[in-house]
């Protein structure tokens, strides 16, 4: 399994945001993108994800490119922007499910995802009753159910509390362990094992 | 090789299009200038008053050639549509954009020569004939696809938006015109619609010819002014709009010493 | 010259039918011309105070 | 293919549990038609001619003023995020919320529209023919309505762009909803305007998803 991009470039509304970045990374690997707000983090991710063409380069899964359908990127990827896309209407357990449809399942049960991430005792509440930490925790917990390699995640720590963060941070080594791949964006450090991490600088500095 | 291909065609087409359509100006101005003044001649003076609406019918000379524009235009904007979505050719949502003013045009001067030609014959100034609505109708969508264009801030975004939207227009235009035609005979006796042709004779046909090659030119000529004015606009900070900058600059600097 | 004008009574019809084209078009001729010119204008004025 | 019926089932869902929602555009469809008795004049021979096109023009501005949330709240909270990169088709998400929505929204607008046409004194025997043409009318307006709110999703301030991109298309469908109401009113029978809006009604539910699904990939990349 290999996730390659090459001389990404991006323009948003007459300004070039980033121009020829290029990385690598295959099973096991966890690629940290770290830039000042405003940098283009998120709209990088949403060329790696395919949400969005390139300016210029391309976003190649096993040596093909993510846009033409036979490299069939989407069943193997899990993204996570920086909404929760839960429904404020609908219990945990609802939204799990809905979630599980969206990519293929693995064998592990939706309670026991609920559980890992400590959201066990709430499965039948609606979430609007929930904090943003927990909704956090609920999207985690459907990266949990699903049988995606690469996950590709925007500042999944935002509005974890510590140990949200710690939580998150054992769920992606675990996945690390489990031959996936994670590429996220995040403001501060994530510790993890330094042989695991790449991290990528956005900015002026890449210029 | 086709990545190259790709390349030519997203990067390199303006760099080759915008002095070239410069070029292309003068004489597509000359050729409509050509076809209009014989045209226009012969329309007003030449060609014989029509037996039954007399000299009002020299509004044909000018109603209809809008009328067919309006729809020309239209189609030339959905195939530059089909090429903008199927093989990303941005020129091609370029083109689109800086069509659809003359378009909207072309259809606002066939209502209002309609209206002014079905006046002294009908005797209303608005007649809820089919084709009128229909061009009616016409006017509505280039006004959509022009205020699509504008809502959207990101420029890539909107040529896509508005390209599928004038894909959308056409597949829908004949379904509308005809149902506009049978929606026209429930509440009117066929009676002649004063914008059929009269009875073509040959020395009035030739100048309704002329009219409608003219208004051709006259849309590319238009076409191409407002696509390189768009290019510029748009494309100000990218690399070919600096060299056509610098270059003219270098020029002025050589005039002034 | 006056019975053309006249244009067997349809004269006010037929020169506004003409006289309103001929606005419209030349509006849409001389809309590109001035909004290239500050396009240029604009890209001068963007690429003078960079370098 | 069950993926789509659960989404169809949560929408459902969804609006049940904010019900208010739903009744909105039948009280502004009760609200289009109140006027117009008191706007132009309440003797029956007057309404009873223009009662036809009057119920179809207050089902037609009903089904699109509540179009403008379709896709709103999925992309604002990136719910349309995640199926534009789940591995089934958009085209899937956008049926299945383009059919809940009818079902909430133009349902029971279809349910009490024979009330209204009673109120405007619309000769009985035209009642069948008004639910039949409304049953293959309002899929249609909702299906093509869908395509202009896919487009204007994205927009950051909602403006007056959607009646004006979508209001266009709808004509065809009115032309041919309205008279076929309006013949039968006469005694004449309607089954030709009927063929014609299940033949409008066919290629509407089957070309509309495919330029819905385009344009909600366009609005999403944004």
């Amino acid at each position: 399994m290999l996730f390659s991009a090459h001389q990404l470039s991006c323009i948003r509304s007459h300004k070039t945001l980033f121009e020829n970045v290029s990385f690598q990374i295959s099973a096991g690997q966890l690629l940290l993108v770290e830039g000042k707000n405003g940098a283009g983090k998120t709209s990088l991710l949403k060329l790696l994800t395919g949400l969005r063409r390139p300016d210029s380069g391309e976003v190649h899964w096993n040596n093909l490119n993510i846009l033409n359908s036979e490299s069939d990127f989407r069943s193997h990827l899990a993204w996570l922007g920086h909404q929760n896309p839960l429904k404020e209407e609908q219990t945990a357990l609802e939204n799990l499910i809905l979630l599980g449809h969206i990519r293929p399942r693995n064998t592990n049960s939706m309670i026991s995802a609920l559980k890992t991430v400590h959201l066990g005792h709430v499965k039948h509440k609606f979430i609007k009753t929930f904090s943003a930490g927990m909704k956090r925790r609920l999207c985690l917990a459907s990266l949990l159910i699903a049988d995606t390699p690469l996950w590709i995640l925007d500042e999944p720590q935002a509005a974890l509390d510590k140990a949200g963060i710690a939580l998150f941070e054992d769920l992606a080594e675990q996945h690390l362990k489990n031959g996936g791949m994670i590429i996220m964006t995040s403001h501060h450090s994530v510790n993890i094992a330094p042989e695991y991490i790449q991290t990528l600088k956005l900015g002026q500095e890449s210029q | 090789m086709n990545i190259l291909i790709k390349w030519y065609y997203r990067l390199g087409a303006p760099l080759w299009f915008y002095p070239l359509a410069g070029k292309l100006i003068p004489w597509v101005a000359a050729l409509f200038l050509l076809f209009l003044i014989p045209g226009l001649y012969m329309g007003l003076v030449t060609a014989p008053a029509d037996y039954q609406q007399g000299e009002s019918f020299r509004i044909m000379y000018v109603h209809v050639p809008a009328a067919w524009m309006s729809m020309f235009v239209y189609l030339a904007m959905a195939i530059a549509a089909v090429v903008a979505l199927v093989w990303r050719v941005r020129m091609a949502e370029i083109m689109i954009i800086s069509a659809v003013p003359i378009g909207a045009s072309f259809a606002l001067i066939a209502l209002l020569t309609g209206a002014f030609w079905g006046k002294p014959m009908w005797g209303a100034w608005w007649v809820w004939d089919a084709r009128l609505t229909s061009e009616l109708i016409l006017l509505f969508i280039y006004l959509g696809i022009l205020a699509l264009y504008n809502a959207i801030e990101d420029k890539t975004t909107a040529g896509k938006a508005m390209s599928i939207l004038t894909l959308v227009g056409v597949v829908n235009l004949p379904i509308i015109h005809y149902s506009v035609v049978w929606w026209n005979t429930l509440h009117q006796a066929a009676t002649v619609s004063v914008f059929d042709k009269p009875s073509i004779h040959i020395d009035m046909l030739i100048p309704l010819l002329l009219m409608a090659t003219a208004f051709k030119f006259l849309f590319l000529l238009i076409l191409l002014l407002k696509m390189r004015a768009n290019l510029i606009e748009q494309d100000v900070h990218s690399g070919w709009v600096k060299k056509i900058i610098l270059d003219k600059q270098a020029e002025m600097e050589k005039e002034h010493d | 010259m006056t019975e053309f004008l006249h244009m067997g009574g349809y004269g006010f019809y037929v020169w506004s039918s003409f006289g309103l084209t001929t606005v419209i078009l030349l509006a849409n001729i001389i809309e590109p011309i001035l909004h290239h010119k500050n396009a240029l204008k604009e890209a001068d004025d963007f690429y003078s105070e960079e370098n | 293919m069950n993926s789509f019926l659960t989404l169809v089932k949560r929408d459902l869902l969804l609006a049940y549990r904010s019900r208010g929602e739903a009744f909105n555009s039948l009280i502004f469809f009760g609200l289009v038609i109140l006027l117009f008795p008191i706007g132009i004049s309440a003797s029956e021979k007057l309404l009873a001619e223009i009662a036809p096109g009057l119920i179809w023009i207050a089902a037609l501005l009903a089904s699109m003023l509540s179009l403008d949330n379709l896709f709103k709240e999925d992309f604002h909270d990136g719910t349309l995020e995640q199926w534009a990169l789940s591995h089934h088709s958009l085209i899937s998400f956008a049926w299945a919320r383009l059919l809940s929505h009818w079902i909430i929204t133009a349902l029971p607008l279809i349910i009490i529209a024979p009330m209204f046409a009673l109120s405007l004194n619309l000769p009985t025997e035209a009642i069948g023919v008004l639910i039949i043409s409304l049953l293959l009318g309002t899929p249609l307006l909702t299906f093509i309505g869908g395509i202009g709110v896919a487009l204007t999703t994205g927009l950051k301030k909602s403006s007056m762009l959607l009646p004006l991109l979508v209001l266009p298309f709808y004509i065809p469908v009115l032309i041919f909803g309205a008279s076929a109401v309006d013949v039968s009113a006469d005694g004449w029978s309607a089954a030709g305007q009927l063929y014609i809006l299940a033949g409008l009604f066919v290629l509407g539910i089957t070309l509309a998803p495919f330029a819905v699904a385009t344009s909600l990939k366009v609005s999403v990349s944004q």
